[in-house]
């Protein structure tokens, strides 16, 4: 009873504060700078959408449009043709990412792989149309930055 | 009846639940169901707080999980009802659960249960926001998502999914 | 005639003006240790993009603050509104001119005192001035015609008056040692005692400091301006330079109460161990780095206890106040009463 | 003089509301008389999108619902699916989702401490907890991709497996938590300003919380033992021991914790789970095109903040019928009502911080 009594007079527990906030004081903080030093992001990291080749340079896209039934924002919207060599290609293939939640269910649906995440997360932009993207802006090639900054990086 | 019983052999407590209100409202067309491991009676209007009453002081039925609103347009049969209201009861701390199931008509009023279980005050205001169904003496009955003056109700079957223009 | 006129009317003017700026450089230093110090304690790095590690950050928000619209609030009581600001700072400012922010100097034939007015009853000034500041926080909450700054207002008032107590017992313990008002008789007294009143009154310097904590109502007798319950208390619908005023006048009343507490307690210029002969040598130090030094402690102790406790409620506040601390400011003064006359 | 009740609006854009939410506080001078919350600000229609979207669709939209604890909504959803469906979910894949619900519980508590600490004014406790959160989502990012809203289960089971990195890191971040809860108690449980702030505050007894309908930690705080994975366990919680921890007198101090004491179970959990993974599939083989013959199934979870349920009525299409969802802030909140009459503004605050409501999840 008489600790109890002491410990309060002698505000034992507000200097137990005190001298965990002086240990976190000098420990290492966690922030850090963010544009100078970005966070790696990590393997399965889910940036924006984007088409790929294979190795011969082909774009894998048949044009099944399995993507666009699995999307629940319904952000695709995809034509395909028989190209020369009778194989299905897309003729048109646009996609807002205005819609997109990243969900992944258009990754999963994809036979062949053509459409992954990417790892870019940097994607404002000025003007929403930049938000809706044509076929050929939809390559993983594609200078997004440019599209989506333009006018900010170099005036 | 009796194949229900059957079916709740190993399931003592939800049995004797079964075997009371059987024995106590004989003449109601209760409609029992067992499916998935959980019981739900279908209860007529009516009698629904007289045996909801019956089910919290008799069986033991003492909290309210969620009281559920459904439209039944599309997919009810000949004659049927539109709109369903499912009140999910639970039995703590012996661990039952028990779905009452009441039809309500077009622009009937359902009967509130919030002097019962006052759980029910804000389930009961959604589902009169979403569906339309008013309920007799609720403490205040009003929206609770929508803005007081929306018109139409957002859940029912007919109203269109981007609202109406 | 050149010299009368030098000694008498110019170094005054100078000192004068050194008193005025010196709290506005001090509330500068205080807002880049604020952010940077409870940054640290929260494992953070706090702001260091504007000037060298964050020091130009203070300007950054002064300019900031300067080109903000100052806002009125429509049925704000216009005249009443503009003045509050102004009473609070200027309370805190003018207390300044008691505080001894360093000892003499003798420069030549000339002995330069690191103060502007010695008043017999300067320690009874400052308080006194100091405390006008609460009819600006009430101005300001009542003429900001809306709830939130009138709870922080009516709040606050409370708060100060209930802790004007504490804070008079407290220092009327010192005084029964020290004899004298003057706040550089005290000091003197340390000096010749040897010893500083820190060390003989460690309750009333403790009743002080908590009392000091709560006149500025800095956290954790932070309610006026709570900012979870009342948005941002007292000050809510200012904006602009009118909350850039609130914003210096917090900071002022912080050196200010801290000089008080250094002066009264810890000998404002006193080297450390004044009269231990092999340490004369910390004499060569001139006064005003040593009142600077253990200032610079105390503010650092205000952001400290800022990180680190959660908020009183109300009525606690007020019962800590009138249960504990009152009863043991006059149990305090008593003992000190009963050890001066035996 | 006349009595006159000041009304005061705390809201919709207040800072200790977490989220979008109006309290109309009646108030008689500080002291609080009657509190009516106003919600629906964030009402995105979840239940109506549900009824035009497919089984698989509707997963990601469950993720929005408490944005805190993005896999646990997506758990309720899935196991009523699954039940509904009759899908077996695999052992393993059992085992990686109560595993992914025990971090995602730790991720909630974690946030919730910081939260209910800077509401009553220990402001470097929010950091605190939110950089032990920190490692927490890094496991998410390494496992899924995404932080926060990261749609991690799939019907049937889990879509990824988890490798020798996934649960070093997860081991690390176990390593870490207890340290930095001692800290947290030491900065709070025992310091007097906080004990004035949360003890006695916001009572309210066991029958009534039962009659509210209240559960999870609020419930717990008031000596009721009910936490859905103990009574009725779901995804193989039977094989798991931990104990429920339980309050006293159901004030905001035992809700404080009850919850630290179930950030140290949910560990506990988390390593039993990952000594005991057994092998073999993760996911279940489901049809690509899901169609679930007409019935109707409500099956509940036990979520950080109480008992989450889904009730879906499905008609044979691959769409569900109706889906409900029995949310637990909703009936937490719906309970400061009760909680906060007689007591100061202060108070409601530090009321509704321990109550830890998602606006999301209310206004669904």
């Amino acid at each position: 009873m008489v600790a109890k009594f002491l410990k309060k007079i002698l505000l034992i527990d507000l200097l137990i504060g005190l001298w965990v906030t002086l240990k976190y004081t000098f420990k290492p903080k966690v922030t850090f700078q963010y544009p100078e030093r970005a966070k790696p992001t990590r393997r399965r990291f889910r940036g924006i959408l984007r088409l790929y080749r294979n190795e011969q340079g082909q774009p894998l896209c048949i044009a099944c449009k399995m993507c666009q039934r699995a999307c629940p924002e319904n952000c695709f919207d995809i034509e395909g043709a028989k190209d020369a060599d009778n194989k299905m290609r897309p003729t048109r293939f646009n996609w807002i990412l205005e819609r997109c939640t990243f969900c992944g269910l258009c990754v999963e649906a994809c036979p062949t792989g053509a459409i992954r995440f990417s790892h870019e997360f940097r994607l404002s932009t000025l003007d929403r149309r930049n938000l809706s993207f044509a076929m050929d802006q939809m390559y993983y090639d594609f200078d997004l930055q440019e599209h989506l900054q333009g006018e900010l990086v170099n005036p | 009846m009796p194949e229900m019983r059957e079916q709740l052999n190993n399931f003592p407590i939800l049995q004797n639940v079964f075997d009371k209100l059987s024995r106590t409202f004989p003449g109601q067309e209760l409609v029992f169901s067992f499916d998935r491991q959980e019981l739900a009676v279908r209860v007529p209007k009516e009698h629904l707080l007289k045996i909801l009453t019956f089910l919290k002081d008799d069986c033991g039925f003492n909290t309210l999980s969620d009281v559920i609103g459904l439209d039944n347009l599309n997919i009810r049969k000949e004659g049927e009802k539109r709109f369903a209201i499912l009140y999910q009861l639970y039995m703590f701390p012996a661990v039952q659960r028990l779905r009452v199931r009441v039809e309500i008509g077009e622009n009937e009023v359902a009967d509130s249960i919030v002097p019962l279980y006052p759980a029910a005050d804000w389930a009961e205001r959604e589902i009169y926001d979403m569906f339309g169904i008013r309920f007799a003496h609720h403490p205040n009955l009003r929206r609770i998502y929508m803005d007081d003056e929306w018109d139409g109700f957002p859940l029912r079957k007919d109203y269109p999914l981007e609202g109406k223009k | 005639m050149s010299s009368t006129l030098l000694y008498e009317f110019i170094i005054p003017l100078l000192k004068v003006a050194v008193v005025a700026i010196y709290p506005m450089l001090m509330v500068i230093v205080m807002i880049w240790l604020e952010r940077r110090v409870v940054a640290w304690i929260q494992s953070r790095i706090g702001p260091n993009r504007v000037g060298f590690q964050g020091v130009l950050q203070p300007f950054a928000d002064a300019i900031k603050l300067f080109f903000k619209e100052n806002i009125m609030q429509c049925g704000a009581d216009r005249f009443i509104f503009n003045v509050a600001p102004v009473i609070v700072l200027w309370s805190a400012l003018l207390a300044f001119t008691f505080v001894p922010l360093g000892g003499t100097m003798q420069i030549g034939t000339y002995n330069l005192n690191f103060w502007v007015a010695e008043s017999p009853v300067g320690l009874l000034l400052i308080l006194g001035i100091s405390a006008i500041s609460v009819f600006g926080i009430i101005f300001g909450g009542w003429a900001s015609n809306s709830k939130y700054p009138l709870l922080g207002g009516l709040r606050s008032v409370v708060q100060i008056l209930s802790y004007e107590i504490p804070t008079g017992l407290a220092v009327l313990s010192v005084v029964f040692f020290s004899e004298s008002m003057n706040m550089i008789d005290i000091v003197k007294k340390q000096q010749e005692m040897g010893v500083w009143f820190a060390f003989i009154l460690p309750v009333s310097l403790i009743i002080f400091w908590i009392s000091a904590v709560a006149e500025t109502n800095r956290c954790p007798f932070d309610l006026p301006e709570g900012e979870s319950e009342l948005v941002a208390g007292f000050h809510t619908e200012y904006s602009g330079l009118k909350f850039g005023y609130f914003f210096m006048a917090e900071y002022a009343h912080m050196v200010l109460l801290s000089s008080v507490v250094v002066v009264l307690f810890f000998g404002g210029w006193l080297p450390p161990f004044p009269n231990v002969r092999f340490l004369s040598f910390l004499h060569k130090v001139p006064g005003f780095i040593w009142y600077f030094v253990k200032i610079m402690f105390f503010l650092y102790f205000y952001i400290w206890i800022r990180g680190t406790f959660p908020r009183y409620r109300f009525d606690e506040l007020i019962k800590l106040a009138w249960k504990w601390l009152v009863p043991l400011s006059l149990l305090n003064v008593m003992l000190i009463a009963l050890i001066k006359v035996l | 003089m006349a009595f006159k009740e000041i009304e005061l609006n705390m809201g919709p854009q207040h800072p200790s509301t977490h989220g979008v939410l109006r309290l109309k506080l009646a108030v008689d001078n500080e002291v609080v008389l009657r509190v009516e919350p106003v919600v629906g600000y964030l009402h995105r229609g979840i239940e109506k999108l549900c009824e035009h979207h497919t089984y698989f669709q509707i997963t990601p939209y469950t993720d929005r619902l408490d944005y805190f604890a993005a896999t646990q909504n997506n758990l309720a959803y899935l196991l009523a699916v699954e039940k509904l469906a009759g899908i077996e979910v695999p052992k393993r894949g059992q085992y990686i989702r109560v595993i992914l619900a025990e971090l995602q519980r730790l991720a909630s508590h974690l946030a919730w401490i910081g939260f209910n600490a800077n509401d009553i004014g220990a402001m470097s406790v929010l950091l605190y907890g939110f950089a032990e959160r920190e490692g927490i989502l890094e496991i998410f990012e390494e496992y899924i991709g995404a932080r926060l809203t990261i749609h991690s289960l799939r019907i049937g089971g889990v879509p990824h497996d988890l490798d020798a990195k996934i649960i070093s890191m997860i081991l690390a971040a176990l390593d870490s938590i207890p340290a930095r809860l001692k800290d947290i108690e030491m900065l709070l449980s025992d310091n007097r300003i906080w004990k004035h702030r949360t003890q006695g505050v916001g009572v309210i007894p066991a029958d009534e919380a039962l009659a509210l309908g209240l559960t999870g930690p609020a419930l717990r705080a008031a000596g009721v033992r009910w936490d859905i994975r103990k009574n009725i366990p779901y995804s193989s919680y039977e094989d798991f021991d931990f104990d429920v921890p339980l309050g006293t007198n159901s004030d905001v101090y035992d809700r404080y914790l009850v919850r630290l004491e179930e950030i140290r179970q949910s560990v506990r959990i988390i390593r039993q789970a990952i000594a005991k993974l057994p092998g073999g599939e993760s996911r279940a083989t489901v049809p690509k095109i899901l169609k679930i013959p007409a019935g109707e199934v409500f099956h509940s979870i036990e979520a950080p903040k109480g008992e989450l349920g889904f009730y879906i009525q499905a008609n044979g299409s691959e769409k569900p019928e109706r889906v409900k969802i029995k949310v637990p802030s909703f009936i937490n909140l719906q309970s400061l009502e009760r909680m906060c009459r007689g007591y100061l503004i202060a108070d409601v605050v530090a009321i509704l911080g321990s109550l830890d409501i998602v606006l999301g999840e209310i206004d669904k």
